[in-house]
């Protein structure tokens, strides 16, 4: 296998930041990726995106934060994470030496919490670009979510593009009457690709208890469930935009990767589907290299957008 | 870390109750390195409904090479899983979470309750084989004699001392597995080692706090990975702020949770 | 069974409709309620919703128009029916035989075609409710769905309300950023009630083919896999109005209807799982005569919004 | 309109081939009165996933109370189908649409390919033993000899002579049916019965159509319910709009039918 892949080429550009194949992992889902040594190989994959980093540790939501649902899950996890500062000084040097493109996933309530997160990462070697989560409400304006409201995405957007070194990827909410309004305003507010979607808001109850089964009430839908509503997104915003899109929601096997990518995506996370394939990621990347050996192609990069509409 | 992602055989597949199943897996990786309090992360059917693993306890180790879950059909993934049959292959992730810390060098007493006993099977034989001039004794109990017969046998087998109570007085004691442990008036210095359910390890704990015993429970949490790659299975702890229930434990000392007291 | 279900009491209201249970069927996915003959005691439902009617006949779209996803489906069936006009002549007799309280859902590209087919439906005997579709993009104001602007809602809403004799239900699209806007300005429109959710919009891809699986592109995600983001949906819209809210949603069983109703639902939709299980909606009425019976509800309706958030 | 949904027992299961599989279930209602052409709407799995059932033609009817379905695994449905056991239950909706128009004074010829043949073998047999005097002749096809043989024998042993044809030759005519049907210089007057992929139905009903012979095929198309309700299963009609194919079909007057020459 390690030989087939070689051979062919799979490599995609996410602005500046050149990968070796489309396949990422999705941030929360893939911890801070020590935790899959045992099952891949992480060099292999395209690169791995982290758990959203903020200014300050964060403890996270009580529990129950987890609930199975039809096809997916809800998660309320509440951005635990260890801050920035610890997660440069304890999280980045096995990244460093495991030699994987490190997208580093932050979030803030604040504009000014995203710049300074931003500037501290900035030059710190191994992050190879930042994904801005702007699902997260904006404290400052009642906590309408960053990411509902083209404007705000946008002031985001500039700040870190401000401090950052490194190409910058906008993470849309899928929770939006139009996406792609949301897309072109980020797009003109200099990012340098979206990834969507996000987790769809979701909830659910226990008939028995009569208490919703998440300590938070609500939380974020996840998994194959929600990939019809992933796809068509990643479809509409393709078309919208012309910066490269990553394409987000329910990606298990190569099948759905090749889907993601005819709809318009140049590159892929995968995330629920890590919990149940702990190697789903490094499967994917196997799986098409398959594809484009079995299909002859020159290279991954002609099946992006190819969908062909009758 | 050593874990492993495995398709592994079934090679038996026995109902100890008309909901009790205990199915053997032929897994070398996995048997080698289990250690007692550990657990597996299995998937439970062919689709993607039910989409998550279901976690369970090792519950024996054999001949290096097979292992044993035990366990009730509670919801979908277990009638699930009680629906196989011998010779299917089954994706187990594992051995995952950090076990039972062991102490040779004093009286060691297992509690369990309910399906909470599996992991104290793998623990007593454990104990039994590194230690045969100490041997634990095992304070189990269930709802009725049907689910703890078959169990109290087990550990009868490998020569460990029995003490059940059934909620219906159908064997052994006729109330909860504290009050048994009450009587069994242990010396100081002895140490507990608990899994069953919430309200069951919380009176152990706090018996356990009262008489100066140490006391490592074994906790059971919703979890979506087995891994430490969702946060998602945490448990409230006394400093403050949560421990991840399938990396931090499954099994806590309880001094160090922060319980709940309903 | 049947002299359980007399004991207990499962009415509800819904404006000045008394429903003898919660229990309707969703539009598109019941027929024209004969299909189910066979399978279902209609008498026994609280009401049925017909397939989405026009003011003109219609053929739908073209082949493929459903494909299966994960715990759910796509449709696009381009609301294929019969036209006012023969509903009323050739469906509306059986259905009145039947004794089923009958609610009509309603679909156009104008104003004036909604207000229209309210009007031809006024003294139609029978017609217990109107049930507005505003998920039909407004041919006039460049294909926006009139669901996803809170002005046009409230248009529909007026013009349905200003020739009907019977309670109008508004039928809300999920696919907007904040739905209680929506379900604020149909109430204060004058709409009786809104029932909720209709489908995401999805898509699904044939990677072999590399065509979408709908001939229409892109299509409605139902069944289990959008329960969640239903029930949230439910939950802040219950808080939002005081008109009775009606879920709809991936509901296939008893368990999920008291979660609907926890929730804040006074009625709720069975759509999708009609197609699995013909006789889901039956049997959820059984089900909820057993539960009231069980937990010694003095009504069902005690149930209604009795979510306990911690 | 008499329809059921019925936990109908299997009471065999064969394999005819490595992916072709009859079932056989138990149910009287259905049996009784199913007619050639009618299929069933099969649950099958225990989970949300795969969502939907999955339409069979019913391919034999046997003393009033047994009915077979035939079919390949192609998918997820069709390889849980084939990994139940005798014993178990399916949830089976049915029997569902309208069969095919029998007349039994004329010269009669079946045409099938692939699972296409399941339902004519209810169709002959039917034919058969209503009308002993005059049988139909069978043309059939497939890839190759394993999967066209068993099939080949079940109409031999109804008495019918069978004109067989694979891709690769392996038994019968080397190539396909509408070669052999043409060979067989049927008289005017004729009627085909025809079920098969959509380029072979549209071959025959184009030779009928240059014959005068009269052509009934069954179409298969995506469905969520089988029952009229989804109106996802249409096919493009000669008169414009669309016929449903679960009620106004699945089989039709190929001249009625709208047909996509690729
Ligand atoms: C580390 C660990 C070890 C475990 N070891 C064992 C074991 O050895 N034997 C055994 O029988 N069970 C064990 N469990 C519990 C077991 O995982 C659940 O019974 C199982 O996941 C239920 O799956 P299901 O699909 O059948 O039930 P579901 O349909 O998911 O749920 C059915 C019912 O079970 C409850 N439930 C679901 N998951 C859990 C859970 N993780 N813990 C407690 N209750 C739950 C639900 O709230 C619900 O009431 C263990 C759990 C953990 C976290
Ligand atoms: C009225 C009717 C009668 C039928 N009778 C038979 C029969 O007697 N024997 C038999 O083997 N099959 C029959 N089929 C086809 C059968 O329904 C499909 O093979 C089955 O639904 C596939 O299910 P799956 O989950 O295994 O495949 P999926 O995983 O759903 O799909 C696998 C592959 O099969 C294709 N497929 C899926 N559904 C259909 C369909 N309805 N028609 C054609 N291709 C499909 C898909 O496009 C895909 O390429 C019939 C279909 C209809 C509509
Ligand atoms: C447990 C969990 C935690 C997540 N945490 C984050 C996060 O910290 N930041 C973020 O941008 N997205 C987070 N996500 C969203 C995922 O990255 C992804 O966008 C979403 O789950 C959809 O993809 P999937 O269906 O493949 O899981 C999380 C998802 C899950 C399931
Ligand atoms: C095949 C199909 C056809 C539908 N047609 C209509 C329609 O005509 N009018 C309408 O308001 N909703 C229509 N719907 C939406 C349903 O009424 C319902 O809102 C949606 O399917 C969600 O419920 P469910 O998950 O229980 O199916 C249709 C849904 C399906 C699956
Ligand atoms: S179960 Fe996922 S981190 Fe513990
Ligand atoms: S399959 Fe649903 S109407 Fe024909």
């Amino acid at each position: 296998m390690g030989s087939k892949i070689k051979e062919v080429d799979l490599g995609v550009s996410i602005g500046s930041l050149r990968l070796k194949n489309p396949v990422m992992t999705a941030s929360g889902t893939f911890g801070y990726a020590r935790e899959f040594e045992p099952y891949v190989n992480l060099h292999r994959l395209g690169a791995v995106v982290v758990k959203g980093i903020s200014l300050e540790p964060r403890a996270g939501n009580p529990p129950p934060r987890i609930v199975e649902t039809s096809c997916g899950m809800l998660n309320a996890i509440g951005l635990e994470n260890v801050g920035v500062n610890r997660f440069i000084s304890e999280k980045m040097e096995y990244l460093q030496v495991v030699n994987v493109p490190v997208v580093v996933n932050i979030l803030g309530d604040t504009l000014e919490e995203y710049r300074e997160i931003a500037e501290r990462l900035a030059d710190v070697k191994g992050v190879a670009a930042i994904e801005v989560n702007i699902s997260c409400p904006n404290v400052k304006k009642g906590g309408v979510a960053f990411g509902t409201v083209p404007a705000m995405a946008a002031a985001v957007t500039a700040a870190v593009k401000q401090k950052s070194t490194v190409p910058v990827i906008v993470k849309l909410s899928p929770n939006v009457t139009d996406i792609t309004l949301i897309a072109r305003a980020v797009e003109d507010a200099g990012a340098d690709s979206v990834s969507l979607i996000n987790t769809l808001i979701g909830m659910a109850i226990d008939h028995r208890t009569r208490k919703p089964r998440l300590a938070n009430v609500i939380g974020g839908l996840s998994g194959p469930a929600i990939k019809p509503v992933a796809l068509r997104m990643v479809y509409q915003v393709a078309q919208a935009v012309s910066i490269p899109v990553i394409g987000i929601g329910g990606i298990e096997t190569v099948e759905d990767v090749l889907e993601f990518m005819l709809a318009g995506a140049t590159a892929i996370q995968i995330g629920t589907a890590n919990f149940i394939n702990p190697r789903a990621s490094e499967e994917a990347v196997e799986g098409l290299a398959k594809y484009v050996a079995e299909q002859k192609l020159g290279s991954i990069r002609e099946i992006i957008g190819a969908v062909v509409i009758p | 870390m050593s874990q492993f992602q495995k398709k592994t055989q079934i090679t038996r597949l026995e109902r100890l109750g008309s909901d009790i199943i205990r199915i053997t897996l032929d897994s070398p990786e996995i048997s080698k390195i289990a250690t007692p309090g550990q657990f597996v992360m299995v998937r439970t059917g062919k689709g993607k409904d039910p989409l998550l693993r279901r976690p369970f306890s090792i519950s024996q180790v054999s001949n290096g090479r097979y292992f044993q879950i035990l366990f009730k059909v509670v919801g979908r993934g277990t009638a699930l899983l009680a629906h196989c049959r011998e010779g299917e292959y089954l994706s187990v992730l594992g051995p995952l979470g950090s076990g039972f810390q062991i102490d040779y060098t004093t009286i060691n007493c297992l509690v369990g309750g309910g399906m909470g006993i599996a992991p104290l099977l793998f623990l007593g034989k454990w104990m039994s084989r590194k230690c045969p001039d100490n041997l634990p004794l095992v304070v189990i109990g269930a709802r009725t004699e049907g689910e703890l017969e078959p169990l109290v046998k087990d550990f009868q087998e490998i020569g460990l001392s029995v003490y059940p109570a059934t909620d219906d007085g159908s064997l052994g004691h006729h109330g909860f597995v504290i009050d048994v442990l009450k009587n069994l008036n242990l010396d100081a210095g002895s140490k507990t080692y608990v899994c069953g359910p919430y309200p069951m390890m919380l009176a152990v704990h706090l018996f356990c706090k009262e008489k100066g015993f140490s006391c490592q429970v074994s906790m059971e949490t919703s979890m979506a990975c087995g891994m430490g790659a969702c946060l998602g299975c945490i448990v409230p702890v006394e400093r403050g702020g949560y421990a991840h229930s399938c990396f931090d434990g499954p099994v806590f000392d309880a001094e160090e949770l922060l319980w709940e007291v309903k």
